[in-house]
């Protein structure tokens, strides 16, 4: 494979994006949209075929060797997640063609993909890189898409949900800069592989310890971990829907895949082993998963129903990377995949269901599912993909997840995975009651003049986006290769480095 | 004796920054954050970093603080309210906590001005060495910036566009309607 | 906006120019001396913050329309981008600017001048970009 | 003794400031303050940094003939990212403001809340 390959699945967005923002008209800008998150699906397929071996491909940007200049260093896991993130970028982008003319003003069509274009940009730059600086600047630009994006949500609770993410994510990168100030205090380097290669030279020294809690902390606030989670409900329930559909399945993968980027390579395993962090990791897995399923059943409004579930699901996650065997990581990375999925599905029957009805909340889509069997269909599916019931991408998650907690005797961590479950379906059940069951009488659109046409049905590339999330949350369930072996390849080189038993 | 410069104006800009805590009105916490940037502009000076001495004192005297204004100016609202439930005793945990940890941190780093530290020893050395050689350019940090880190640099302006965009997408369209009363500008518009 | 004083206006109109012609200096004399494109996009926007200021939106906006520096503010990426670009072409790798010329150090001399161009289009386009349409929320009273 | 305090001193007022500024951030309702304290929280990091880089009888990293020891060109370079980085964010965090306060006509947390809460009714 050509390695400059790797370089063009960032240069493409970099390149068009600046263009898109020139343009006022919806087809050319969602054209351009729709070629950068093409280009960058076949190019993440490519260099994932290249590299799911266990083996790497390094490129020197500008030519400068490491730690000197800016490297990236590929392996399956950096292709893996530019994989989920190109992949919900095309699907995000489907669906954009006809739920975008309604939500965003005509004048902002260019500069709103261009945002959602430099967003992708920011994900994929996280998801490459190998200098821990550099990752900083590509988190910098994908937050401040996302803040941008966020607040174009129609309710004026976006601003605000749109500014205390602004406030909390600033917080969270500016501390992941103190960290990385006080390792670099330390080291004297900003490369990931040659921090690591030399940790044991400053491994005992105060600075150290003190970057890896800032970072940590960073990190956390950025990935939505339990107890960090207060930005994510109100962000993501309240941005247009083309936005929840593509940040709430990516920003916060790509956050957790830094920190699995810190926690195995950059900081020797042995080293937060005795920090005592897989035990904190585990608790907070924890509590996340039955907190977040249980604020979820709480929620009288979808979107925001959604969004706990995501802290749930970050939870399980988290669970999966403090269990430090190969099962565990093996669940943790899949479930990157396979969640993201699943949200992008439920988003996108949340934002199907807005584009209709002009409303989310649960009370008032009643009979819902009788009048759009179809989206309704595709709802249920995701849903019981989220509940984990076999044949569905949630069930091979969770199947491992177990199997990892058994052979390591949590028992808690079983606990835990059941409790999440009971309260999955119980919050999914809300759903569907609400919208089957009570089908007394007929769906009400709501603030719509009667005789919309353009209301009648689901539209076409709403639908078609749908069910393309809807019948991968089954694909990858029955035939699980892809994710797996990915996974597998991941967890093996991720452990390679040293794990006391 | 650049280390007593550097100490009185740590001191000068720490209570700079309490006073930006502190005052209720807003204009004048605007022209006391403008001092506060060109204090540490001067700092920076100290610390032999012209080039990003040069920066801050164009961009946090200068148009950090004129957007400031220019945001006070627009919402006509220059004064903090005096909040009754004004959360005090958790912040102020956060950040002891935070602090002492830094502090903790700050235990085994290198003096300041200490000339083989990590820092200086490690990468760095190679830009001081050969830095002119490689790139052409005495200004070692146009080098590191230009070239050596020149992706960094490439995030750094694009990360400027995703500023403009953002706030071109947030305050673009005109206004419709000057006051909004509050019960118009609901959910459901 | 607009503000009627004469010394105010007289002193406007001759500083404005030399602001430039100093951002110019820093721009192009980054090399050598502290500055480079960031620099001085920075200090040309205030030349044109100072204009706005006393002239009025209005009259800035006649000078540089809004649609220009939208335009600029891509083009600076682009450029910068492009210098990436090309250096791929000429069998580089991205940014490499030594295959730019016929040897290493004349390439990345033709580089860094070129990047600190586009950094400084940019930054000059978006800060004034920011300015004004922070300023047209202002009421004029 | 007298030798740590001198060498650490300007760190821990480095840690000073950017704690107040953390603090304004947290404790305050203002959002404008917020943005303060979030600018003066940021600023305190940047001086964090290129303190990391100084070097005693050093000079500006420009080489000359003149001089042999030099500052460290790296954490200058990586600040100059981080002030610009800052400045957007205040940017865009202003025109968020601009924007609350034409939607809810107020600018202080604890009111946008209630006036939420209200919305929830």
């Amino acid at each position: 494979m050509n390695e400059q390959l790797t370089i063009l699945l960032v240069v493409v967005p970099l390149m068009i994006a600046p263009i898109t923002a020139l343009f006022k008209s919806h087809t050319i800008s969602w054209i351009l949209t729709a070629i950068v998150s093409l280009t960058s699906l076949i190019l993440s397929f490519i260099i994932l075929f290249d590299v799911i071996d266990g083996s790497h491909v390094i490129y020197e940007l500008g030519g400068w060797r490491p730690p000197w200049g800016i490297e990236y260093k590929i392996d399956s896991l950096n292709a893996f997640i530019a994989l989920i993130v190109s992949a919900i970028a095309c699907l995000s982008t489907i669906f954009a063609w006809q739920s975008v003319p309604k939500e965003i003003n005509e004048n902002n069509y260019g500069l709103f993909y261009a945002a959602l274009q430099l967003c992708l940009l920011g994900l994929l730059g996280i998801a490459l890189t190998g200098d821990i600086f550099n990752l900083f600047v590509f988190l910098e630009i994908s937050s401040l898409s996302s803040y941008a994006l966020i607040s174009m949500g129609r309710s004026r609770k976006a601003l605000t949900a749109a500014f205390s993410y602004l406030i909390l994510g600033t917080i969270g990168a500016t501390f992941f800069l103190i960290g990385v100030g006080f390792l670099y205090a330390a080291s004297g380097s900003l490369n990931i592989a040659d921090i690591a290669t030399r940790f044991s030279t400053f491994a005992d020294m105060q600075l150290v310890m003190t970057g890896f809690i800032f970072i940590l902390l960073g990190l956390g606030l950025k990935a939505a971990i339990f107890p960090m989670h207060s930005w994510l409900p109100n962000a993501y329930g309240h941005a247009p829907s083309v936005v929840s559909i593509f940040l709430s399945a990516t920003a916060t993968k790509v956050s957790i895949y830094v920190l699995i980027r810190v926690l195995f390579d950059l900081y020797p395993v042995a080293y937060w082993q005795a920090l005592l962090l897989p035990q904190i990791l585990l608790v907070l897995g924890c509590v996340g998963v039955i907190y977040g399923s249980f604020r979820a059943w709480q929620q009288v409004e979808l979107k925001r129903l959604l969004a706990f579930s995501s802290v749930a699901q970050i939870g399980y996650i988290i669970i999966g990377i403090s269990l430090l065997n190969n099962d565990g990581i093996t669940a943790s990375v899949m479930h990157l995949f396979n969640h993201a999925l699943i949200k992008a599905t439920l988003f996108m029957g949340a934002g199907i269901i807005l584009y209709r009805t002009n409303t989310t909340k649960l009370s008032e889509l009643r009979g819902f599912g009788g009048s759009m069997p179809w989206t309704f269909a595709a709802i249920v599916l995701a849903g019981l993909s989220l509940i984990g019931v076999p044949g569905t991408v949630g069930f091979v998650t969770k199947w491992y997840l177990l199997s990892g907690a058994i052979a390591q005797g949590k028992w808690i961590v079983v606990v835990a995975i059941l409790a999440g479950s009971v309260l999955a379906i119980a919050y999914v059940w809300k759903i569907v009651e609400a919208m089957y069951f009570n089908s007394k009488r007929k769906m009400v659109i709501q603030n719509v003049k009667i005789g919309d046409i353009n209301l009648a049905k689901a539209p076409f590339s709403l639908s078609l986006a749908l069910w393309i999330g809807a019948a991968g949350c089954l694909y990858f369930g029955l035939y699980t290769e892809l994710p797996y072996q990915s996974a597998q390849s991941i967890a093996t080189a991720l452990l390679s480095s040293e794990v006391a038993p | 004796m650049s280390l007593m410069l550097n100490l009185v104006l740590l001191v000068f800009l720490l209570v700079m920054a309490i006073a930006v805590l502190k005052t209720k009105h807003l204009f004048a916490m605007a022209m006391l954050f403008g001092l506060y940037s060109l204090l540490v502009a001067g700092l920076f000076v100290v610390l032999d970093a012209p080039d990003v001495a040069f920066t801050e004192a164009a961009v946090g005297t200068g148009i950090s603080t004129v957007l400031m204004l220019v945001t006070l100016a627009s919402i006509k609202d220059g004064h903090e309210a005096v909040s009754t439930t004004q959360r005090k005793i958790g912040p102020l945990i956060i950040c002891l906590v935070m602090g002492g940890l830094l502090i903790f941190g700050t235990h085994d780093i290198a003096k300041l001005g200490e000339i083989h530290s990590p820092p200086n020893d490690q990468v760095a050395a190679h830009y001081i060495t050969q830095g002119q050689a490689e790139t052409g350019v005495p200004n070692l940090v146009t080098a590191v910036l230009a070239s050596y880190r020149g992706f960094d640099t490439l995030g750094e302006v694009t990360v400027v566009l995703t500023a403009g965009i953002g706030v071109l997408l947030l305050l673009g369209q005109r206004r419709k309607i000057h006051v909004k009363k509050r019960g118009q500008a609901h959910d459901d518009q | 906006m607009m503000i009627n004083d004469l010394i105010l206006r007289v002193v406007t109109k001759w500083l404005s120019p030399i602001i430039i012609l100093f951002a110019l200096y820093v721009q192009f004399h980054g090399d050598y001396s502290p500055g480079g494109g960031f620099q001085a996009g920075v200090i040309f926007s205030t030349a044109i913050l100072l204009y706005a200021l006393t002239y009025g939106l209005d009259a800035a906006l006649k000078v540089i329309p809004e649609t220009a520096l939208r335009v600029a503010a891509s083009f600076g990426v682009l450029l910068y981008g492009g210098v990436g670009v090309v250096s791929m072409l000429l069998g580089g790798n991205f940014l490499n600017y030594s295959v730019l010329a016929d040897t290493p150090l004349a390439g990345q001399h033709i580089g860094i001048i070129v990047i600190e161009l586009g950094v400084g289009i940019t930054v000059a386009a978006v800060m004034i970009l920011l300015f004004f349409t922070f300023s047209r929320r202002v009421d004029p009273e | 003794m007298i030798e740590y305090i001198l060498g650490h001193i300007n760190y821990w007022f480095i840690i000073a400031v950017m704690m107040v500024g953390l603090y304004t951030l947290i404790s305050r309702t203002n959002l404008i303050k917020k943005l303060a304290g979030l600018a003066i929280f940021q600023t305190a990091v940047i001086l964090f940094y290129v303190s990391l880089g100084k070097v005693t009888g050093g000079t500006v990293p420009i080489v000359d003939e003149a001089y042999t020891l030099y500052s460290n060109p790296l954490p200058q370079v990586l600040m100059l990212t981080a002030i610009v980085v800052g400045v957007a964010t205040t940017a865009l965090g202003f025109a968020l403001v601009i924007r609350i306060k034409e939607a809810y006509n107020t600018i202080e947390e604890d009111a946008i809340f209630t006036l939420d809460q209200k919305d929830h009714e």
